[in-house]
């Protein structure tokens, strides 16, 4: 299996570059080779994030933003899988349906965000509806690919013993597709969490992204970056997060 | 100006910022100067970038990726106040041609009525939309504190008005979308901005001072063909007509009315209302958009007035 | 001391019924390939399993033993014919009567030895706790008990194929299907797991369908041995092997077993030479 | 033909719908009157000229990004420690909203073109990475050895034995690679642009021309798929071999 | 007629040595696992293959045969030893003197038949344009020329083991590693195959270090047969089989035949029973 040491050692060389490039930027801001409302001094930004964790404000859009995503990522995972599953178990229909969902996925989606807010309003349901629609895709093609790819002889083994088809989805469609649909999860987070952001940036009245696009129109750089240190902080968060839950499921 | 130049090897090269690319008194003048060859005939080579929003420009004129920067009048006051050097060099509209709307379904029918519960819709924060909301607000008597405001940018706007207003009591439109939603019996106009805000200095056009002082030659010449265009367009309503339509889509039966909101009230010559911006100073920290309030000198420079076009 | 049904086309139905409890009754079995081409695996096969007894089938390779041992246990809908298990008509799986040990094992990647065995009750009605005794028990009888805890990748494939075994074993149903389960043993092992297997099965008086390629296998373990001969797959002879049980490797290379030997090996090397 | 069933299915059906609930709405068109506005669409010069300049960013940013991203992605695919640290380090830049930082593109690359191209293969770009990177660090084979044994040097092992393994992924990834970058061109040309779709988008909806605007997304959208469907012929060419 | 050679720590080394194709002296193979626990394939191993000899290692699975295929290969780093071949030291794989044949066939899922051969060609000396020609010879060899053009995955497990084959036979090289190069096949293919394969390499009197667990086989093609005993694997004995070349299926079953499978049969049996 995975060895543990490298485990401690990638965790490292990460943790290395991440602070290689908080070093190159504190030396940046330090040489002034930029203006500081383009690129404010680390420093600054630390301080400032220091200060702003203080505040309710902070945690109040931290705490919508993460719900936006979270209930997203529920609703893209829900759709993905009952979607994608049976799909992938059926060659006819996903001979029909897979090229076609493929190629929706390649639909450059944020040009449909208008839409979104026409129809869902400039409130949660909005980034919630576009925060789903970026990740369900990802989601869905992997539950496909993850399911189609059990080997038929598990399928068999299982109705030789008796498994109803509950049973066969519990206990071999879904452990068997697992890897798949787990890298797929990965990503589908990942475009959950950018469009959520994405859409609370272009139109919306909180969350994180919200508080990035007011600080970023009145100047205050400062705030800007630490607002994107704090959605950096979440993404890692989340996808760590996600990474456990994944072992702790595929250790079972 | 400089002498007229046809030797094409000769242009000095400029970039030009402008931002709202649907605003009649920013996006019209610059495209109609490129496109009837003024800026070459005045010795410049210009590219002409445009931004989401008044900061996102003030950022790129800082940054070096543009030179001059055609926008709101405020933008370059509201970077000032947070002390971001930047001077308006030229005017171009005085009044704010937008309406105040309100669904056609709602009760409101004069700025009168707005009150604690009313949500504005506005483009973004610290802009002229959210200035022009909070104004209105307070002279409605409502607190500051208890104003209340969506920025959504103008894709989200116009969703919210398809969706009948939805969380939105009171919109601002350019009188080109405004007509049309009117004339669709969507919003209705309680009042218009220069109603709310006679003494406005709405659009300008704006540089760093170090920009400006390093290249006074450059700016005399942009702003030369910059208000020939203007004046071309007063002079020739035909030919303006044209531009409306082609450059900002204007549908043909509306032409004639965004015509006659917009370019009457141009300077053919970027005179400014100083008491316009003297008034924005005064109001953004009053209104929470700035800390201090940047004096007169700081944000306006006179040396290019009146622009002299030939 | 070898006796040859020659003729297999005249089996005595009646005596067979009776006591049969596997018959198979004008069996065929085809497949529509991709290109849409027709293969037909078996063409109106008639087969008898007597109760209690150790049936081995053998026959060249993709002759189609695995598609009749999967008609045999419901996984495999023939095209024509029916399959009538214990007394009643087969319709699809009947895992509390038969269980089917895989050519390729099967098992679950994501499952310890113990609980891929385990698995094979989770469908039955035996109660819950004794889940994991029992299938200790049936891992045990493969000599893996102490490789419980183990994933299939960290076994090597003939332990796997142990494994595969013991999840046959453990439902303790009346009939079992085993699909070479021995394949990727070497000879020696095979013989070990071969004794155990015949032990516990004499034991309990099952009834057992085997395929296997091996000549010293078949003769080890079965009471009749069923000669296949090429697709599509017919009966070319049916031996009985009269060695008493229980049996020592040295009967395998003894007279008997090695003349039993001779005649499956000059028949498969006619058959697949196309004599 | 399920397929196309599904997708007359839904046209129809939001044919039909848009009639019903139209209500004089300006957004909700059937897809009559989006084909409808595709003609006057294409008329306005400065459609056109946004779609081809959008087209060449386009193709310039995605055929940087799949080199630069194979580049990458086989300096770090080396040793395991760099092929699991990129991994890590280049799924958490997926998420990174790139968006807020958009300035600092500008402010290196200047408003035109170069900053937009950056920008889609800063998004492009990660995809393709992940895709090889995944697949090198689960590719589990003897073949390295059998071509050991035939007399293959590093190189050989490489070129016959790891290369054609990782292809499928690599050309699975280019599909992501595509739509990412078109989607990083489109931000960037909404936000700063000199000109583009992206800009154009803004354009339409500004001046509530909605059938334009529809009809532009649509054209945008086809082009997407058409791409993908040749990057799945491709796919399916480099996995011939699979089942 | 069976010599045994009951000491097999007593080879004549100058004798051996002087004709020898391969001589592995005081070879020793370990591990060293995940949990970094050692694991001790062989200790001290001494063997000598002579020249143009068929030679088989027969032994319990696991006990280390694949280990030392691999180290005459060059593939494995012995842990201390040396394995000469041809007369020189290994000191890598040696693709020009040795051809290996993989258990797992090795074959490369996104080639043909044909270009998985060819492919043994690339890194040799071999002219460009004889490499399809040589190719579709060695695939007509195993009786494979019409199925140049399919992929792995569209022949049978049987089929692809005779693509590796023909792999290992197509770069003519003067030495054969074979490591259970007919596992997957039933014993029918398998004699009709090995037959062949005796044929061709008598004629080119190649030298072959062959690995299997089929006694048959062994009987079947080897010269001498090398069994060995469970890990660390040493030489438990060495066996002669003194039949003529060509040989036919019958001696296998023939009284010598029978006599060498009885041999190794209780050789192994014993000693996976831990006798
Ligand atoms: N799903 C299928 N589609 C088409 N043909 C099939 C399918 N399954 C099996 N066949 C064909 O049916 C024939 C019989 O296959 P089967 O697996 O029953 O053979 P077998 O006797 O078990 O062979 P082996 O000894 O190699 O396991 C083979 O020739 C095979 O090619
Ligand atoms: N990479 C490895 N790491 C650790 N242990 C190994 C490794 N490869 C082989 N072994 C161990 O070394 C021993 C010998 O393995 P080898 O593959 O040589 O056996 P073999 O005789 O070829 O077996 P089989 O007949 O099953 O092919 C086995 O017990 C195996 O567990
Ligand atoms: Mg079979
Ligand atoms: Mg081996």
């Amino acid at each position: 299996m995975r060895s543990a040491r490298l485990d401690r050692q990638h965790v490292a060389v990460v943790a290395v570059f991440l602070l290689a490039v908080l070093a190159a930027w504190m030396g940046v801001s330090r040489l002034e080779i930029i203006d500081p409302l383009i690129l404010p001094d680390l420093g600054a930004v630390t301080i400032r994030l220091v200060e702003m964790s203080t505040t309710a404000a902070l945690w109040e859009s931290l705490a919508v933003t993460t719900l936006r995503i979270l209930a997203a990522f529920a609703i893209a995972m829900v759709a993905g899988l009952l979607i994608g599953v049976p799909i992938g178990r059926s060659r006819g229909t996903s001979l029909a349906y897979t090229p076609l969902l493929a190629n929706l996925s390649a639909v450059p989606l944020f040009a449909l965000y208008p839409v979104l807010l026409l129809v869902f309003g400039i409130g949660d349901a909005s980034k919630i509806a576009f925060g789903t629609l970026n990740g369900f895709f990802p989601i869905v093609l992997a539950a496909i690919a993850g399911a189609s790819a059990v080997p038929n002889n598990l399928m068999l083994a299982a109705r030789a013993m008796g498994a109803s088809r509950l049973q066969q989805l519990v206990t071999v469609i879904i452990p068997g597709a697992l890897a798949e649909i787990l890298a797929g999860l990965r990503l589908g987070l990942a475009l959950c969490t950018l469009a959520v952001f994405g859409g609370e940036i272009l139109g919306s009245t909180a969350g994180l992204g919200y508080r990035l696009a007011v600080a970023s129109e009145t100047y205050l750089s400062v705030d800007v970056y630490a607002y994107v240190l704090t959605a950096l902080i979440l993404t890692a968060v989340l996808s760590i997060a996600l990474s456990l839950i994944i072992r702790s499921i595929s250790r079972k | 100006a400089p002498t007229a130049s046809g030797d094409a090897t000769a242009l000095t090269k400029l970039k030009a910022g402008i931002c709202v690319p649907n605003d009649a008194d920013l996006a019209l003048p610059p495209y109609v100067a490129q496109e009837s060859g003024f800026f070459t005939d005045e010795g410049l080579d210009v590219e002409i970038v445009s931004f989401q929003g008044g900061a996102d420009m003030v950022k790129g004129i800082v940054g070096g990726s543009v030179d001059v920067g055609v926008c709101g009048a405020i933008d370059a006051v509201a970077a000032s106040a947070k002390g971001i050097p930047m001077k308006i060099v030229a005017g171009i509209g005085g009044t704010n041609p937008s309406a105040l709307m309100v669904p056609d379904s709602s009760t409101i029918s004069d700025i009168s009525e707005l009150d604690a519960a009313t949500t504005f819709g506005i483009g973004r924060f610290g802009g002229v939309t959210d200035f022009v909301a909070r104004l209105t607000s307070d002279r409605a008597g409502v607190p500051s504190d208890k104003f209340k405001a969506a920025a959504i940018g103008p894709d989200g706007l116009t969703a919210a008005v398809e969706a009948g207003g939805g969380d939105i009591d009171v919109f601002q439109w350019v009188p080109n979308s405004a007509i049309t939603f009117e004339s669709q019996g969507k919003l209705r106009t309680i009042a218009t901005v220069a109603d709310v805000f006679p003494e406005d200095q709405y659009s300008a056009v704006l540089a760093q001072p170090e920009y400006i002082s390093s290249h006074k030659e450059v700016i005399g010449s942009f702003l030369a063909a910059f208000f020939q265009a203007v004046t071309l367009m007063k002079e020739d309503r035909g030919f303006a007509e044209k531009a409306f339509v082609e450059r900002l889509n204007v549908p043909q039966e509306n032409v004639g009315a965004v015509y006659e909101a917009t370019v009457p009230r141009w300077s053919d010559a970027g005179e400014v209302s100083t008491a316009g911006l003297e008034t924005y100073a005064e109001f953004l920290p009053m209104l929470g958009l700035a800390k201090t309030s940047p004096s007169l000198s700081d944000f306006y420079t006179d040396e290019f007035l009146p622009v002299k076009t030939d | 001391m070898i006796t040859t049904t020659s003729d297999p086309e005249r089996v005595d139905w009646h005596r067979a019924s009776a006591e049969a409890a596997i018959s198979i009754r004008d069996l065929s079995i085809s497949y529509l390939r991709n290109d849409d081409e027709r293969v037909d695996v078996t063409a109106g096969f008639d087969l008898d399993v007597r109760r209690g007894e150790f049936l081995t089938l053998i026959g060249p390779s993709g002759c189609g033993k695995t598609s009749i041992l999967r008609a045999i246990g419901g996984l495999q809908k023939p095209t024509t014919g029916a399959v009538t298990v214990l007394g009643e008509p087969l319709t699809g799986p009947r895992p509390r009567d038969i269980s089917y040990i895989f050519q390729d094992f099967a098992l679950f990647p994501w499952r310890t030895a113990l609980a891929n065995v385990e698995i094979a009750l989770r469908f039955t009605s035996v109660p819950r706790r004794q889940h994991r005794q029992r299938a200790l028990e049936a891992l045990e009888l493969v000599g893996l008990a102490d490789e419980a805890d183990r994933y299939p990748r960290e076994l090597s494939g003939g332990m796997q194929q142990r494994v595969a075994v013991a999840r046959g074993l453990v439902s303790n149903s009346e009939v079992l299907l085993l699909d070479e389960p021995f394949g990727a043993l070497d000879e020696q092992t095979r013989l070990i797991l071969g004794t155990e297997l015949a032990r516990i099965l004499e034991q309990t008086g099952k009834t057992i369908v085997f395929v296997t390629h091996s000549l010293q296998e078949a003769v080890f373990l079965s009471t009749r041995i069923v000669l296949l001969s090429k697709r599509p797959c017919a009966i070319k002879e049916i031996i009985d092997v009269p060695l008493t049980r229980p049996r020592h490797p040295d009967q395998v290379t003894g007279a008997v077993g090695q003349r039993i030997q001779q005649t499956l090996f000059n028949g498969l090397y006619s058959e697949s030479t196309g004599a | 033909m399920l397929r196309w069933g599904t997708i007359l299915a839904a046209l129809a059906t939001w044919q039909v719908g848009a009639a019903f609930a139209r209500e004089g709405s300006i957004f909700l068109l059937s897809p009559g009157e989006i084909a409808a506005g595709l003609v006057p669409m294409l008329q306005d010069v400065s459609a056109r000229e946004a779609l081809t300049l959008t087209a060449w960013e386009f193709g310039i940013a995605f055929v940087i990004s799949i080199v630069l991203g194979t580049a990458i992605a086989a300096v770090l695919a080396v040793t395991p420690l760099s092929r699991r640290s990129g991994l890590v380090l280049f799924q958490l830049f997926v998420s990174v909203p790139q968006v807020a930082i958009y300035a600092l593109f500008v402010l290196f690359l200047g408003a035109g073109a170069e900053s937009k191209i950056v920008f889609g293969v800063t998004h492009g770009m990660l995809p393709v990475v992940i895709g090889i990177l995944a697949a090198v660090d689960g590719y589990r084979s003897n073949l390295p050895q059998a071509v050991r044994a035939m007399g293959g040097r590093r190189w050989a092992v490489v070129r016959y034995a790891v290369i054609p393994a990782v292809l499928p992924s690599a050309v699975t990834s280019m599909r992501l690679c595509a739509s990412l970058c078109l989607l990083g061109i489109l931000i960037a040309e909404l936000l700063v642009s000199s000109g583009g779709v992206g800009r154009q988008i803004g354009t339409y909806s500004g001046a509530l021309q909605i059938d334009k605007l529809y009809a532009l997304v649509a054209v945008v959208c086809i082009a997407a798929i058409v791409i993908n469907i040749l990057l799945a012929i491709v796919e399916r060419r480099a996995g011939r071999w699979k089942a």
